[in-house]
């Protein structure tokens, strides 16, 4: 056990739904820190996607927005988004949480949310938070309200074309920009690692295209000739691309070598402002580009033109100056400060064998060489030449095309082994050159020192050798000889590095290459680099080019001294984004390249590559599949005026103490393509719930408009089936998912709302509506907007193909089946389990159920398997929002009990300094106009703004920013402040619903009152919405801010008033929901009251025995009682009477009488727990024949053990007995699961026993439904009964008869009965009234307590300081009282921990002789914090709990009442200002 | 209405000699001929002047008021425990009734402050119209007899059939009898002609906009903002009037036209609700400023949008204090 | 209570001549961007039709 | 300026109060949406429709404003 002084004032809340977001405000509020953990990229969960709840259909997002702010902006809430729990290790009250954290790429501190990031990205992907019915970029937000608002970019990896690309280009994000038609961005990107497209388009051997994962599918993408495509577009641009060269730093560096690799390291120090200065040996620049690669393949035009790009960055290439030769290397290493060598292998390897030396034989090297530097060289008929690598194709091709007649290669693998690029051998196969496979050349054959042969031996693959490749042997005895009048070996190449001086120091190893580094290509001689075929040896260009980059960052490292190898090391295997599935990717064959006709080609040195077209590279580049998502493109990066974007970020580890866990991980919706006969995923119209919900949103994939994904068009007849993965063991979930037949009766009413045409039809087994209003809201649904609820479930649906409208067939109750056809179908997805719930448990350390939602405690359902760790929301089982927040609310007020001696020990105290003295001083107002980015100065023009807010009167200071926002803004604005003695602030930015309170603080901490700021909103409401009018824009923006000053020269400094607060709370009721409360309350350390109107505690729970989960209530109400009576901060005052309640929230007094007399009890919050009844059914000769019970009395008979049951052998139940009828419109929903129970009872008691239960519709949510299941097998009948058509209960000698009719049947059956059972419901508390008018609040109109808000704040009353639980809210279970009673003291904590209430600075306050208590302000007010004081003749406020609605303000004939904040003054200032002058 | 007077007169003089109120408003003989003025009775025998006949103009529901405002703020300077409650008794026809339910509603006493003598109307004499009627002589000496208003004037005798000048308000009264009362004087007067009450109105609504400028316009330019409206109206109680209030100046004080208009437009504006159509402020108006034909638009509307008639019942709330999702009418809001 | 304040508005200035159109009421959600655009074109629209406004406005000597 | 603007096409200009929970918050998201509109509105927020005096649309009017937008 950790000691109390041990813990950890802090807790982690694993999931930020909207029972994360509870939980974790609740928890804050009172006192403790919270780590509020998110797997995804913004908080809101599932609540957010919704468009309306129900029953009051309320906007889901409005009613949200203002938590995601608040916990957003709470300084003890830390928001973690993108991590992952590991483990948790520890003891409750001081577990280590270990986290992980997958990189946003996006710095949160510094994005502003503006969205520049993701107009840009190429990369478009399915948007699965509009249910993938829109699309969104791979940088994104959820919904633009998201918290926290900055953008995340989702990346899978490095695509395998990049990680494979030797300079590791972003080949993806080239191939999108190409498909996005952005070819010079794409340019720009290639350029960024490579200075050589035009080269490497053509050329390259291209490891990107052997990676690429499109190969998987059909044939990879066509990289290189994308590449070539956009190189060649800038080639024969007017204005080719130069990139932005820093300024000189006046450091020199030399460069041995004008090959890719020399070229490449001189462009990118030219690029950091370097002096280059390259020497060549040959009389052309390019290295084995210009006399390598024959001009059929590269041009020289091309070439040069590539190179000029790097002349005109300021390099200097001085040609024919062979170093070592014309400069001594030494030399160079004096005159500069760094050296690059990069020289290449320009030598040819030879054969070493006999007779190499005679005319005829020339090598590859030389060959090709002379022939580049425009020497016409004939070799005669047949040539031989020997390799078969690039060089022998070259070689060969270029024999073709000076006319020899007989060309062929002899290599001594085979074709798969050839290390020339495959297309190459393609192409030279075509131009008709043999190939000669398995054969080594022995002897060079000839005649008077002239070739006449070549002896060859034939060969045989053997193990594979350290290249990977198979071994050639030598067959003995093979040999042969081929004639031919000329040999060309092109077996290698190799350095000459005779310049190299000994005295330099610079190490060459036994391969004769120069000694490097191979991450920074440094040599052992400090300011020598090397890289290129030099160093490695004859290689790629890609290659090369790679080398002289990477040198060249070394090089500018080395010169500015920073480490050069810190953070360069990177292994491009790892973390590939080649997992993918790519099984289900249609193909698309490869567009075709354009080659000239080979039969041109043998005798043209033409270019053989045409290129593509655009529209063919546009297609070829949207073949991509963007496997990494992200495509590395980095437009964002240069879009992002406020640099938030970061691509190097990492995945990090971190550990956390906190003192409980909370997890709340929600749910996951049932994958609807598992039940396949519903067509989901094949049929187009066939939608899932989320999806239609969607589709209902405002901000949804069609704005709100509903229609059908084949056509777009408005559907008519829409069918809803409900319970698609619920209530279903054929899919593994037996549960019920508790709320969709809610939803789905929302979503059809919202439908019908949007699409006046809209017929509805709803399949159901079971109408389970068994929440607060619900029953109420479904006869709605069906009286008013005449939706049709059909009892059946549709065994299968086709899609008809001329229209895509769906065909259902159902049975009709008489067993026989319809066809109807509908536009459309929406299927009742139900709730399942988190995909990381196994994960999750092991790493919480807490037990799964048998269903694999988190094992909860029946007397407690927030505690989980290991205690400190809580859990609250779907997780727990499928439930609605209200049982969410109540679970959240209760989760938190457990983690508080275990925690409250450590309450405010590790949250954040905002400290400010003391506000100045405005007294007498003049209105001084400065004006901060805000560019934001361009978000506003693309538009509006700010100076314009910022010299037109200097005229207005009052103005004493202006200024524009980059950013106003930004963290160096808001310290000078807080030095301008002081400096010019403002006394009045106005922003001109963004929103003030985002931004105000952040300013606020800033004027708060340069000692000006916050209530004396304003502002401007010309982004959102002006910038952005008038993008093409950038005038009007503007003068918008001086308009608005003219009314911000206006109203800023009114403003008052205002101070909240603060209330001192009683620490002891009332609870009225002492049921289980009181006696809950007080023990909880007594946990966290407050002291209650119980006030019981009985003699006796307990309440309705005295006469449970047994829930129906299996939990001994008995034992249970017996343990509560001795801790209520044993804890000395619990009074208990029974068969007592309130008298009368005076006070607010903070201090109430209550006179309270029972038998020993008056007392007065004084309390800061008032928790009312009093219950309800049972209803004392009139009907079914109740209370007129024995035979007639109800269920409680059937309990009590049941458990007492009474003899008298045992002669009970036919039982008939009858549900809803005066529940969901006309005077009770309301459903009791505990009654189904009461009646399982005892007919479970009876029937394991004695099996021989015949029960039926009557119902009308079987409520068993969640997992009741498993008992009902249970019933059923266990022979229990069920007969269902219309509300017109009740049963009948006749008294029929010692039995009575129970006469309904069966719809299966189709006719009534009589049953005789030992016992007839009632389930008779819940009737609220007759004291309901009075006590609510004590304490004003109001009742709904069934009678019971009405929540302040029936989904988000289901335990609140809207006046402050009062709560509620248990049967005063609703009918419920007794384990949803428990937990509503948890929630409830976690709702009176939030007032309870605090040693004063902070009102409002913004509230009413009125001018006492204006006014004429006339009482219209007092009947407007929502809030009761206005009211007549009779005996004074003028209403007065309540500041405390004034809300600044301002209703009151304006109901006010006499404008005795005004609103700080929004005074007539201030608002008549904007009016008055809306026109100049 | 002779007996009705008879009636009124040992009424009064046993509340006040029971001491069951501490003063009676009723209406007097007026020094002028054919007036009647308000009084104010404090003793039993001078019970004897109260009159009650078609000279009777003034609402005195607004004498109710100022009475018990005066009285309560006397009070104010008393202990709470020591303050004393007055009672005050009102002669009281259809629309005083109207008026009282409306201070009722709107908290201005309580209902034991207030004792209700009810007495029936069939309408008062419009004095503008009767001066027309007699092309503008000065009455010397008149009386009613009957149906008919016979005087001696400077231009010689006159006789006037009384419905002939009967005040506009009163032609279409719909409440020409107590609505509440503690005791009721006579027996209930026979109806008038409430169905044509909106007759007028709708003939304006039919006019084209720019006419109804035009004559909206024209009537306030006659307005010389002596406020004599205001201070006739039962229903105009505010302790400050908006025209007097500063911080902010709701309405310029200066010579402006659209001052004026605002004004008006806004003093009637704040009788949604809460007009009773008792023609106090059109007979006290110096320059005959139309004013019922804008407040029975409000009255009209009132009804049409919300179903209320101002202060035709105890149990209703004041209409702008409350809202009805499921009748009240929507059609104003703009849906794009 | 707003409501019934501004359909009693809407009508009163109407009936003395302030065309309906130049008060419009209605309402806009939070999640309604759209919506509030669709409003604003509308409302343009609709003052647009009525020309500048030229009663009850006080000249600014 | 007073000239530029005479000569200009007439441009309607109309105050919007507008509850900052809903419309407020609506045009804030037209905004994030990028939704084009007419410049012609100028926008007062209140904490609430309920907040809105019928004086300020007459004062309105009065400014010289050529229509009045309340939203809540």
């Amino acid at each position: 056990m950790i000691k109390d002084n041990e813990k950890v004032g802090a807790v982690m809340v694993v999931g930020a739904g909207i029972a994360g977001i509870q939980a974790s405000l609740d928890l804050a509020n009172s006192g403790m820190k919270v780590y509020l953990v998110e797997n995804g990229i913004s908080i809101g969960g599932v609540m957010a996607q919704l468009d309306k709840t129900f029953p009051t259909n309320d906007c889901s997002a409005c009613i949200l927005s203002p938590k995601l702010v608040e916990v957003g902006r709470h300084p003890n809430v830390n928001i973690m988004t993108r991590r992952t729990v590991e483990t948790v290790e520890g003891e409750p009250g001081k577990f280590k949480v270990k986290l992980t954290s997958a990189p946003r790429y996006v710095n949160l501190d510094k994005c502003t949310g503006c969205g520049d990031c993701a107009n840009v990205c190429p990369i478009t992907v399915k948007a699965a938070f509009n249910g993938n019915l829109s699309e969104r970029k791979a940088i994104y937000r959820h919904f633009p309200q998201a918290i926290p608002s900055g953008f995340a970019i989702d990346k899978l990896g490095t695509s395998p074309c990049k990680a494979n690309c030797p300079t590791h280009i972003s080949v993806q994000g080239y191939v999108a920009l190409i498909a996005d038609g952005k070819f010079k961005e794409a340019l720009k990107l290639i350029k960024q690692d490579n200075p050589f497209p035009i080269v490497c388009g053509r050329v390259c051997n291209h490891p990107c295209e052997t990676a690429c994962m499109r190969g998987k599918v059909d044939e990879p993408i066509d990289i290189m000739h994308l590449k070539r495509f956009v190189a060649d577009l800038d080639l024969n641009s007017d204005t080719r691309y130069l990139p932005e060269k820093k300024e000189s730093n006046g450091k020199k560096v030399a460069v041995v070598g004008a090959g890719p690799s020399g070229l490449t390291c001189a462009y990118y120090l030219a690029i950091e402002g370097y002096e280059v200065v390259v020497y060549e040996a040959l009389p052309v620049a390019g290295g084995w580009m210009a006399v390598g690669i024959p001009e059929y393949r590269l041009p020289k035009n091309v070439l040069n033109a590539e190179i000029k790009v790097i002349q005109d960055l300021g390099v200097k290439i001085y040609l024919n100056t062979r170093i070592g030769r014309d400069i001594p290397f030494d030399k160079l290493k004096s005159d500069f400060d760094a050296v690059f060598i990069g020289c290449g292998t320009m030598k040819s390897s030879k054969l070493n064998i006999p007779g190499e030396d005679m005319q005829g034989v020339i090598h590859g090297v030389d060959y090709l060489m002379q022939i580049n530097l425009g020497k016409q060289l004939f070799l005669g008929d047949r040539v031989a030449v020997i390799g078969g690598g690039n060089v022998a194709m070259d070689a060969v091709r270029t024999a073709v095309r000076t006319g020899s007649k007989n060309v062929f290669i002899l290599y001594r693998r085979t074709r798969a082994e050839m290390p020339a690029s495959p297309e190459e051998i393609e192409e030279a196969i075509e131009e008709g050159i043999e190939m000669k496979f398995l054969v080594a050349p022995k002897r060079v054959v000839g005649k008077d020192g002239k070739v006449t042969g070549i002896e060859c031996a034939r060969m045989e693959l053997g193990e594979p050798d350290a290249s990977g490749r198979r071994r050639p042997i030598e067959i003995k005895g093979s040999e042969f000889i081929v004639e031919c009048d000329a040999i060309v070996p092109a077996i290698g190449q190799e350095a000459d590095l005779s310049f190299i001086t000994k005295e330099s120091g610079v190490s060459i190893n036994k391969w004769n290459n120069v000694d490097y580094d191979k991450v920074t290509f440094a040599t052992n001689v400090p300011g020598v680099f090397s890289g290129g075929d030099v160093v490695t040896g004859p290689q790629t260009v890609v290659k090369a080019v790679f080398s002289g980059k990477e040198a060249a960052k070394s090089i500018d490292r080395y010169l500015q001294g920073v480490d050069m190898k810190a953070g360069r090391e990177k292994d491009w295997t790892k973390d590939l984004a080649d997992k993918a599935d790519v099984s289900d990717v249609p193909k698309v064959p490869r567009e075709k390249y354009p080659n000239m006709k080979p039969e041109e080609r043998r005798t043209s040195f033409q270019e053989v590559g045409i290129g593509f077209s655009e529209a063919q590279a546009i297609a070829e580049a949207n073949r991509c599949l963007a496997c990494g998502i992200c495509s590395e493109c980095y437009q964002c990066v240069d879009a992002c005026i406020a640099k938030a974007i970061d691509h190097e970020m990492k995945a990090e580890e971190e550990t956390i103490e906190v003192g409980a866990v909370i997890a709340a991980p929600g749910f996951e919706i049932f994958d609807a393509s598992k039940r396949g006969e519903y067509g989901y995923g094949i049929y187009k119209n066939v939608v899932t719930a989320l999806q239609f919900e969607r589709i209902l949103s405002a901000s949804g994939p069609y704005f709100g408009h509903v229609q059908r994904i084949s056509d777009g068009k408005e559907p008519k007849k829409i069918a809803f089936i409900q319970c698609v993965g619920s209530r279903d063991v054929s899919c593994g979930n037996s549960w019920c998912s508790s709320v969709c037949c809610m939803y789905a009766t929302k979503e059809a009413i919202i439908g019908k709302e949007h699409a006046k045409g809209l017929e509805p039809t709803i399949f159901f087994m079971d109408i389970r509506a068994h929440g607060k209003d619900f029953d109420r809201f479904v006869n709605r649904a069906k009286d008013e907007y005449g939706i049709r609820y059909i009892r059946s479930m549709p065994s299968s649906i086709k899609e008809l193909q001329q229209n895509n409208n769906l065909l259902i067939k159902y049975t009709n109750p008489d067993g026989s089946f319809t066809e109807e056809e509908f536009d459309m179908v929406v299927l009742s997805v139900g709730l399942m389990p988190p995909k990381e719930a196994k994960k999750l448990s092991a790493s919480l350390g807490i037990e799964l159920e048998e269903h694999g939602f988190c094992k909860t405690q029946l007397e407690n359902p927030v505690k989980t398997s290991r205690p400190g760790v809580f859990v609250c929301g779907a997780f727990g089982g499928p439930k609605d929002i209200p049982e969410t927040v109540m679970e959240a609310s209760a989760a938190a007020a457990c983690a508080e009990g275990m925690l409250a001696g450590k309450r405010g020990t590790m949250i954040t105290p905002v400290e400010n300094p003391e506000e100045k003295d405005m007294r007498g001083q003049s209105v001084r107002t400065g004006v901060f106009v805000c560019h934001c980015g361009i978000n506003i100065g693309g538009v509006v023009n700010v100076p314009e703004v910022r010299d037109f807010a200097a005229t207005l009167p009052t103005v004493v200071y202006t200024a524009d920013n980059l950013f106003t926002c930004s963290q160096d803004t808001a310290v000078k604005m807080g030095e301008v402040i002081k400096e010019q003695n403002l006394t009045r602030v106005v922003v001109a930015s963004c929103s003030p619903r985002t931004h105000e309170g952040l300013f606020q603080e800033n004027c708060e901490k340069a000692g000006l009152n916050r209530y004396l700021f304003e502002m401007a909103n010309i982004r959102d409401q002006d910038s952005w919405v008038h993008m093409h009018e950038p005038e009007k824009a503007t003068q918008k923006a001086k308009d608005l801010l003219r009314m911000a000053v206006a109203k800023a020269q009114y403003l008052k400094p205002l101070k909240p008033g603060q209330l001192s607060v009683n620490h002891q709370a009332l609870i009225i009721g002492g049921g289980l929901a009181g006696i809950t409360a007080a023990l909880s309350l007594a946990d966290q350390g407050f002291a209650s009251f119980v006030i019981e109107k009985e003699d006796r505690l307990g309440g309705n729970y005295n006469h449970l025995y047994k829930t129906l989960e299996g939990l001994d209530t008995r034992a249970h109400l017996k343990g509560l009682l001795e801790k209520v009576y044993n804890n000395p901060l619990i009074t208990v005052v029974t068969g007592a009477h309130i008298e009368k309640i005076e006070g607010f929230i903070g201090n109430y007094k209550t006179t309270v009488k029972n038998k020993d007399g008056e007392k007065v009890f004084e309390h800061g919050v008032v928790l009312v727990a009093i219950g309800a009844y049972e209803n004392e059914p009139k009907e079914y000769l109740y209370k007129q024949n024995a035979k007639v019970k109800t269920q409680r009395e059937l309990e009590k008979l049941i458990y007492e053990k009474d003899p008298k049951l045992a002669a009970v052998k036919n039982v008939v139940m009858i549900q809803c007995v005066g529940s969901r009828n006309e005077e009770r419109p309301y459903c009791s929903r505990y009654c189904c699961g009461e009646a399982i129970k005892n007919a479970l009872e009876l029937k394991a008691a004695d099996p021989s026993r015949d029960i039926t239960i009557l119902y009308r519709d079987i409520r068993t949510f969640a997992f009741k439904e498993d008992y009902y299941k249970k019933a059923r097998e266990a022979n229990i009948k069920f007969i269902s009964y219309e509300e017109n058509r009740k049963p009948e209960v006749v008294a029929s000698g010692d039995k009575v008869e129970v006469k309904v009719h069966d719809p299966i049947l189709n006719e009534t059956v009589n049953l005789s009965a030992d016992a007839v059972v009632l389930s008779v419901g819940v009737v609220p508390n007759p004291e309901n009234v009075a006590i609510g008018n004590m304490l004003k609040v109001p009742t709904n109109q069934d009678g019971f307590f009405l929540e302040a808000h029936v989904k988000l704040r289901p335990v609140d009353f809207a006046t402050d300081g009062v709560f509620m639980c248990g049967m005063s809210h609703s009918p419920k279970y007794s384990d949803e009282t428990v937990t509503q009673a948890n929630a409830a003291v976690s709702r009176a904590c939030l007032i309870l921990t605090q040693d004063y209430i902070q009102a409002e600075g913004k509230t009413a306050y009125v001018n006492k002789e204006r006014c004429s208590a006339c009482g219209l302000c007092e009947i407007n007010c929502p809030y009761s914090a206005i009211s007549v004081n009779v005996a004074e003749g003028c209403a007065e406020v309540n500041a405390v709990l004034c809300k600044g609605c301002g209703v009151c303000t304006a109901s006010c004939r006499m404008n005795a009442v005004d609103l700080n904040g929004f005074n007539n003054e201030e608002v008549l200032a904007q009016i008055y200002n809306i026109n100049e002058g | 209405m002779e007996n009705i007077e008879t009636k009124l007169r040992e009424e009064a003089n046993r509340l006040l000699l029971e001491k069951k109120v501490d003063v009676i408003i009723g209406f007097e003989k007026g020094t002028l001929p054919l007036t009647a003025t308000p009084c104010f009775i404090t003793k039993p025998e001078e019970a004897d002047k109260l009159v009650w006949n078609n000279l009777c103009t003034q609402n005195l529901a607004k004498f109710v008021h100022d009475l018990i405002t005066a009285h309560k703020n006397s009070q104010k300077r008393v202990k709470p425990e020591d303050r004393k409650k007055k009672v005050i008794g009102v002669v009281a026809r259809g629309c005083t009734t109207r008026s009282l339910i409306i201070h009722l509603q709107e908290r201005q006493y309580g209902r034991d402050e207030v004792f209700i003598i009810g007495v029936p109307c069939d309408g008062y004499v419009d004095g503008k119209g009767l001066k027309v009627k007699i092309n503008g002589a000065d009455i010397i000496e008149g009386s009613m007899d009957g149906a008919q208003i016979k005087m001696k004037t400077s231009d010689g005798d006159k006789t006037v059939d009384f419905k002939d000048v009967l005040a506009d308000c009163c032609k279409t009264c719909r409440f020409n009898n107590p609505i509440i009362s503690d005791v009721m004087i006579g027996s209930p007067a026979p109806p008038m002609n409430p169905d044509a009450e909106y007759d007028d109105v709708k003939e304006f609504e039919a006019k084209t906009i720019e006419e109804r400028w035009a004559y909206f316009a024209k009537e306030m330019e006659k307005c010389i903002r002596c406020y004599a409206c205001r201070q006739a109206c039962p229903s105009c109680y505010c302790p400050t009037c908006f025209v007097e209030q500063s911080q902010p100046q709701w309405v310029g004080i200066g010579e402006d036209a659209t001052d004026t208009q605002v004004f008006q437009f806004m003093r009637l504006y704040h009788m949604v609700g809460r007009c009773v159509d008792c023609g106090s402020c059109v007979s006290v108006c110096p320059m005959g400023v139309d004013l019922r034909k804008f407040l029975k638009k409000l009255d009209k509307d009132c009804l049409e949008f919300f179903g209320n008639r101002a202060g035709s019942s105890m149990e209703d709330m004041p209409p702008l204090g409350k809202f009805d999702e499921h009748h009240d009418k929507q059609d104003f809001i703009y849906n794009p | 209570m707003a409501r019934r304040k501004f359909a009693t508005l809407k009508s009163f200035l109407n009936y003395i001549g302030v065309e309906g159109d130049r008060t419009i009421f209605t309402w806009v959600s939070a999640s309604e961007g759209d919506r509030w655009a669709q409003v604003i074109k509308g409302a343009t629209e609709k003052i647009r039709a009525l020309g500048p406004a030229n009663k009850l406005i006080k000249k600014i000597a | 300026m007073a000239e530029n603007v005479a000569n200009k096409e007439w441009e309607p200009k109309f105050v919007a109060i507008v509850c900052n929970w809903c419309t407020y918050a609506g045009a804030d998201l037209a905004g994030i949406s990028r939704i084009q509109y007419p410049t012609n509105v100028r926008i007062i927020r209140v904490p609430c429709t309920g907040r809105i005096n019928p004086f300020y649309i007459v004062k309105a009017l009065q400014t010289g404003a050529d229509g009045v937008l309340v939203s809540g």
